[in-house]
């Protein structure tokens, strides 16, 4: 997994891209993530539309990334989520968790 | 014991080490492309292998002895079979909790065999004291 | 703050010392913890006994701990917190949440 | 505006950043051994500091123009009373979250003021689009 992030309008987008797999890549976002919520910035939204695929960690890293910003006041969008893991977020239940959209800017928008 | 990935036909070794789950992944797309698999298919096989590698890194090898990991694959006819194994002290998959429970929704773990259990069309779990593997299998056009 | 770590029958004491106020201290906290989990650890006692303060950062820290590790399938205890720390724990409602032990060994022994 | 904290006699005034907290404390932990306070009030008084500091630089000077934050003590008899000031934007104090609530109760964030109001004796707020004023005093002896 590669990670970048850029600003749109007050919202931090978090765009990882490739497969997430384990290992190195929770801690990745994890830091990003905490660096995000010290520099006082509490919206976020993670751009998936550059994922392959994830597994069971990249379900765990979202899950971590929602928990966090919400115990910090803070919130999580998901955007452009792929067939693959609109099903895995299916099966595994977590779609009534996520508030996802089907664009970045539809996101962004929803934190007015 | 291997000290780096270590492919040898069919079949690949890699010491217990999460950094290698890319050579892994390499391993298993690009014998999947050589068959002709389509992309879906590929996804979903890498997925699970991604998961019961990561488990038999992490829960496997943990407490075991031999501290490398074995992947191998195989066609046949219309599926592909993989078997994943580790020398850990394995578990009881009678008590795995169930991820779908309301109280578990929000933990960041507890989902890999579940995943590859709705993915893949069988799932063949042997363990004991010595050790666990795992063969799945698919179809594959 | 500062911090430093020790195993004990396969346990990770953590050990913060002097005033937990927040900046740096939080991520200080929260970066050892990830280490900990991603070397397959999940049980962690926080031992209090070297704290001289701490602030609602402070608290803030335990969360994360406690959330953290209950998420990863750990589980956090506290050991010889001191009578100012458990003034605020009692204040914030906090000492219903977290296991706490009046000494490590004590902590320690009560993950078997 | 400065550069680094700058103390002028019961008062500092340092930049709005966070490294700056522990000069904050060393500043009012010394003034309050130099008046005799007992050990036990000096951390109650330094919680609460701390608690206000951290707001004047995560919620205040975020928002506003001239990021610095000072802090004024002062003895009057029996009691000290301390002023943190900030320029920001000010905020609601009838609008702040009940961290005593179930639902907030694993929140990492939103105790500070609670936390003040329960250590100090009286805790005053005046707070506009112009920046906030937070006063607090406590009996020493
Ligand atoms: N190869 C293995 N060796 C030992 N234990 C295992 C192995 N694979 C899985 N387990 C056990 O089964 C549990 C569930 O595994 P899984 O569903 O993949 O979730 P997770 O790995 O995220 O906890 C693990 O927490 C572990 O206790
Ligand atoms: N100096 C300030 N300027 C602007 N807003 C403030 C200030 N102090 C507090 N607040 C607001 O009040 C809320 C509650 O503050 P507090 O109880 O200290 O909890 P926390 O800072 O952990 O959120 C803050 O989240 C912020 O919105």
């Amino acid at each position: 997994m590669k990670l970048s992030d850029r600003q749109q309008n007050g919202v931090i987008i978090l765009e990882p891209r490739g497969k997430i797999m384990g290992g190195p890549d929770a801690t990745l976002l994890y830091d990003k993530l905490h660096e995000i919520i010290e520099s006082g910035n509490k919206q976020v939204v993670i751009d998936l539309s550059k994922v392959d695929w994830m597994n069971s960690t990249g379900l765990g890293i979202l899950i971590s990334s929602y928990t966090t910003l919400r115990n910090n006041n803070g919130e999580l969008k998901l955007a452009n989520i792929t067939d693959k893991i609109q099903s895995l977020l299916t099966i595994t239940k977590l779609v009534t968790v996520f508030d996802s959209y089907d664009s970045v800017d539809d996101a962004v928008k929803a934190f007015k | 014991m291997v000290q780096k990935p270590v492919i040898s036909g069919n079949k690949i070794t890699i010491p217990s080490n999460l950094e290698y789950l890319t050579d892994v992944d390499n391993f298993i797309e690009s014998t999947l492309q050589s068959y002709g698999t389509d992309e879906s298919t590929i996804a979903d096989i890498a997925i699970s292998v991604s998961e019961l590698v990561n488990n038999a890194i992490e829960h496997g090898s943990k407490s075991g002895t031999a501290k490398e990991v074995t992947v191998e694959i195989n066609r046949q006819n219309d599926k592909v079979q993989i078997r994943v194994r580790d020398r850990g002290n394995g578990f009881d998959p009678e008590q795995l909790d169930d991820p779908l429970a309301d109280e578990n929704l929000l933990k960041e773990v507890g989902r890999g065999i579940f995943i590859v259990k709705s993915l893949m069309d069988s799932v063949d779990i042997q363990t004991s004291d010595k050790g666990t593997t795992i063969t799945i299998t698919k179809a594959i056009k």
